[in-house]
């Protein structure tokens, strides 16, 4: 294990993961303290799929991810601030506030959401794919997903699509089992996940979810061969959420026993013990890292407490590029003119 | 006797199964997960999950199933979870289950029934949040209802299941938690008819769903400062009651009509136009609209609260017209 | 060959085959004349698929088909007559002449169409399957659509949906080879189309579709194991249009040389040789085949000419049950309940 | 000079393509079958299978790829070939392509072109007859063009390109084979603006797309019997021009609104409404709509003839209000 990675990798591997799980936990008191509102879905759990593979990327990869992005806007480097501002809906917010938390987005780092209808992402990663390609740059849109979304018909259409033009997407589910209180094998009828991207001609590889390093060793590969201009590739990451859907769910669908079952798994704890065991980490690491994270979060906290709020007068702002107080960004029409 | 509009739709549903055999229920979370906002919680347990049937995340299909199960003589009924994810789903409710009967000369009908939660106002932001039953209301063929009070929540439903023909009934997600009181009466309701929620003589308030409890909490402000609002309840908005609403208006000779989809193509055109078009010459001044604002519903409480009509919008609407 | 087949079987597939063609290629005659408008699609070369399909089905099944769907009606044993009627689109059509070539209905049949959105039949016909396990009826329902479906959202939706529940579904891919004007190649990146079927746990079978006997003894036998309750199950007939994709194609994306080439395979002229080399047909056979054709054509031509339009005052009839001029006809009342 | 629609928009499509290596056309048979309706004809030889793409028959994949594209940095023009079909990809519109900039707090800009035919007339029945364009009209976030004549269907093009914003480009199938000739001025005509087509003092006809031949066609009747029509070609549909209509109506008093799809819900209804809204006072008779019955459009021709919208139609509403 230690071959493949270096000790800075490991621990910062171990902090991302450590960074999501503080920050939802946090996400989750706020929730009930009625400071965050709407749907909340936590990534608790699948911290390593987050983890190991946005590193994979490079900072001119594009992402475009699901309602439960919480874990990859902070993995990608958007600040942890920016995010709980979002969650506040305080103009501050990595969406000035417009999104919450199904709705991150941060340009700068071609993190282009946070989208909420399942399966919506597919078709717009595979057109991010295609304006590189057509322009010939060698970049990768990663696209995440859940299994819920491998039943949609745009699933089927745009890995086709990807696969037929050879785009260079990476297809990345996150199947965690459930698509809400729908279990794998009540909604496919072939409920090897991988096994579906053969019917499109396009490699793809299961990774076990719950091993941030095994994610970062079949991302980064992955990434490589899109890279290459191999066309897409697929990858099936088998993790499991530990907290309810959204936070309205009483988890009728599944057992305590499950639960805590896969909760032996947990990510965070697994990895820490693999780099305790290898001497690369001990309790002094562990308080230090808890200490910053903790201050993170809390900066994180107040940042969002003390932001404004967006003017209702603002209301109309971006609707489009003529709307009312619109004067486009400078900022994003050079991000676009970039492009 | 009071009961939440969640209740009363489950209250529908059960009754909806005990009665006829032909009858189930599908959709995304219906069964073990027990509904996404409930209704359905308890009736896989009562009636075994081949009569309540949790589907794929495919709503295109299962919308299309339940075409093909009313078509094969079940009485299906479809929930898809909320009419923001019924985009998926049109084509099949457009091209196939409002056009096959007239399509094939009569030959065949589709009862289905397709229950979706619609509305903002929970903070769900911009894919969440939207308002399209004037989108459905356009669509000839298929019947469009929008029960705003627990008798209609349960009621509606059990009337749309003897239709031979689809019906789509459009619960607003913010009603759920409303308690109410179950009125006597025959259960199914009757269809056809708007209704007057409130007697009035100076102005009519037209509204349906959700927003009915805006336009009646606005008529209590405006009884205050001497303004006797009418409230008219559409309830049904394909086909539309006419007369009712015409009545209303040639008695008041003024109209609002409130509406939470966005301004532009809303229904509330559609009802101002038919006024315009039936009771031009009783009107004391121009029909007024409170609808959304133009823009994708966003989260912030503050902001979606000023994105949607309220009960301020109306009064304010009101006062200009009498002003 | 004969083994499998008697003689009154193989005459019978050859005359459905002439009669489908003969149909078309006069209902071609009559678009250029002005009697038939709007989009007509020819399933002229393809005539073995319906020939040796539909026969396989009892007359308690039902059929779902597409646009291209005279060969389909014609088989089921829907009169020559209301069909041409249909097409002229006299109220003596099979949908009252409201329907034209695209829509042929025919509720006495159970052959829901003639539905013209493609890939939008197969989540209709899931239903009707669904309808029929419901109720314990041992009913099949058959399922056509063409290699340009495959790629729409609601395939893999549909096959998901009846595979994971076992659903008596014959899903029946008319392989042509062409979507329009897209070749399969140039529309799948998988365009092996069986293939996909295992994606979804289906069983699957790709059948030669311009042998009326291989389609025959396929489907037969595909029908059997739907019918015990096994689930749906997916066969690829392979297939070729001789002419255009409709009347309006100019045909720029193939050749001239691959469509003689595919012409050799003439599901028609193959079958009659080969029942001429067993000894079961002869010259005088076919004259006599030719002239009852030819009446049966020129009668229905005759009928649909002599057939009265539907009065203007019933457009808004059966737009629903209670529409102006609407007493829902006692018959489809019927029909429904015996479902 | 003479050019008929179909060339019109080729020519746009080949300029575009010409001025900026940014654009490419995508949809189903736009390439090597030369487009359904031949508006790309020839272009695959011309700018090669890069520019010009086939898809797969996958609506809402290949609309959804559009905007990655548009967000990626590309001009993409999107063609789904017909508006019956692009009901398959409403989510990604509506959802996505309406909804990015504003939900993301400005940050993306979709500068997405797609370009559909619309309308009836040619006998192809209930499935491949729609008129959804005041549908789109309803989606904050997107522009809506309906060009009516040759200078449009070319120029309306070059211009939605410009924006930074979606646009939706709504050809009415029966248009193509028409001619027209080709106004001088700057290729990308503005569209911010309706167009008075006809001048007159009598009655408004308000219109576009497609019907506004039969405006014009009514008008000129209108002529022989003394009747003046102004008729007014909206072009734009979001945002409307609200200018334009309510001057012509302020000067004549009186309004016909034309419009082929249903009529409940129709657009014709939200002109109806913003007329009520803005210039009540100055009307002298209700506003009337002349729209599609209320059926799935059967595919003969005199039933397909009495569901639209015909000239005679429009003749009649006029003489029933100044009657
Ligand atoms: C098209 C659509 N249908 C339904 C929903 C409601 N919904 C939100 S999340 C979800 C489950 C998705 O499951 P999965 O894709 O496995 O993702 P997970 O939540 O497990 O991460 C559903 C049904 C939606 N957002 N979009
Ligand atoms: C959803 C949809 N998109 C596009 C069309 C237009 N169209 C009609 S037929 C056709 C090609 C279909 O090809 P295939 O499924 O192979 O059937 P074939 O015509 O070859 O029998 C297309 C693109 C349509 N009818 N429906
Ligand atoms: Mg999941
Ligand atoms: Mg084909």
């Amino acid at each position: 294990m230690t071959a493949s990675m270096t000790r800075e990798q490991g621990v910062e591997w171990l902090r991302q993961m450590l960074r999501i799980r503080r920050f939802e936990e946090r996400a989750a008191e706020l929730y009930q303290l009625g400071k965050i509102h709407g749907f909340l879905h936590l990534y608790i759990g699948e911290e390593a799929v987050a983890a190991g593979s946005i590193p994979a990327l490079t900072h001119d990869d594009a992402i475009v991810a699901t309602y439960r992005e919480h874990g990859h806007a902070l993995v990608r480097g958007t600040s942890m601030r920016s995010l709980m501002a979002e969650l506040f809906g305080k103009a501050t917010g990595c969406a000035r506030g417009r999104g919450g938390s199904m709705h991150f987005f941060d340009a700068s780092r071609r993190f282009y959401g946070g989208l909420a209808i399942v399966g919506g992402g597919l078709p717009v990663a595979v057109g991010l794919a295609l304006a590189d390609k057509l322009q010939g740059r060698a970049r990768v849109t990663a696209c995440y997903f859940g299994d819920g979304a491998v039943a949609e018909g745009e699933f089927h259409e745009s890995l086709n699509l990807a696969a037929l033009w050879k785009l260079p997407v990476l297809f990345l589910c996150e199947n965690n089992l459930y698509a809400m209180g729908t279990a794998l094998a009540r909604h496919q009828s072939q409920p090897d996940i991988a096994e579906k991207a053969r019917a499109y001609a396009m490699t793809a590889h299961t990774v076990d979810g719950m091993d941030v390093l095994a994610v970062e060793v079949a991302t980064r590969r992955a990434v490589e061969f899109v890279r290459q201009g191999n066309g897409p590739c697929f990858l099936e990451y088998r993790t499991y959420r530990f907290r309810a859907h959204s936070m309205y769910d009483a988890e009728l669908y599944r057992t305590k026993d499950e639960v805590n079952e896969w909760k032996q798994r947990d990510p965070i704890a697994i990895f820490e013990q693999r780099l305790r065991a290898a001497r690369l980490w001990n309790d002094e690491d562990r308080a230090q890292l808890d200490a910053s994270i903790a201050a993170e979060v809390e900066d994180a906290v107040a940042f969002a407490e003390a932001g404004p709020w967006e003017p209702v007068d603002d209301l109309p702002k971006d609707v489009d590029s003529r709307a009312v107080g619109n004067q486009q960004s400078a900022i994003s029409q050079k991000l676009n003119a970039d492009r | 006797m009071n009961i939440t509009y969640r209740e009363a739709v489950r209250s529908g549903l059960r009754e909806a199964l005990q009665r006829d055999p032909r009858v189930f229920l599908m959709g995304e979370d219906v069964g073990k997960y027990g509904g996404t906002y409930a209704c359905s919680k308890g009736l896989l347990d009562e009636f075994g999950p081949e009569r309540i049937r949790d589907t794929p995340l495919s709503e295109s299909t299962f919308v299309g199933a339940g075409i093909g199960a009313a078509l094969g003589g079940m009485r299906p009924i479809v929930e898809v979870m909320t009419v923001n994810f019924s985009l998926l789903a049109l084509d099949q409710i457009m091209n196939n289950a409002a056009t096959l009967r007239h399509m094939s000369g009569g030959q065949f009908s589709v009862p289905l029934v397709v229950r979706m939660a619609t509305g903002a106002g929970r903070q769900v932001a911009a894919q969440h949040s939207h308002s399209l039953e004037g989108w459905y209301a356009h669509i000839p063929g298929i019947t469009v209802l929008t029960p705003a009070t627990v008798t209609d929540a349960r009621g509606m439903l059990l009337t749309a299941l003897e239709q031979p023909d689809p019906v789509f009934i459009f619960e607003h997600a913010y009603l759920y938690s409303m308690e109410g009181t179950l009125e006597e009466g025959p259960v199914p309701v009757e269809i056809s008819h708007a209704a007057v929620r409130r007697i009035g003589k100076d102005v009519s308030l037209l509204t349906f769903g959700g927003s009915l409890w805006k336009a009646l909490a606005a008529a209590t402000q405006l009884a205050q400062a001497g303004i006797e609002a009418e409230v008219v309840d559409l309830r049904v908005l394909r086909p539309l009651d006419r007369d009712t609403l015409l009545a209303s208006v040639r008695k008041t000779h003024r109209a609002v009509v409130i509406d939470e989809a966005w301004r532009t193509g809303s229904f509330a055109a559609e009802i101002s136009a038919v006024i315009m078009e039936q009771a031009f010459y009783e009107l004391d001044a121009p029909v007024a609209r409170v609808c959304s604002e133009e823009v994708p519903i966003p989260y912030p409480k503050h902001l979606e609260e000023a994105a949607l009509p309220s009960v301020e919008n109306i009064v304010q609407a009101v006062r200009r017209l009498l002003g």
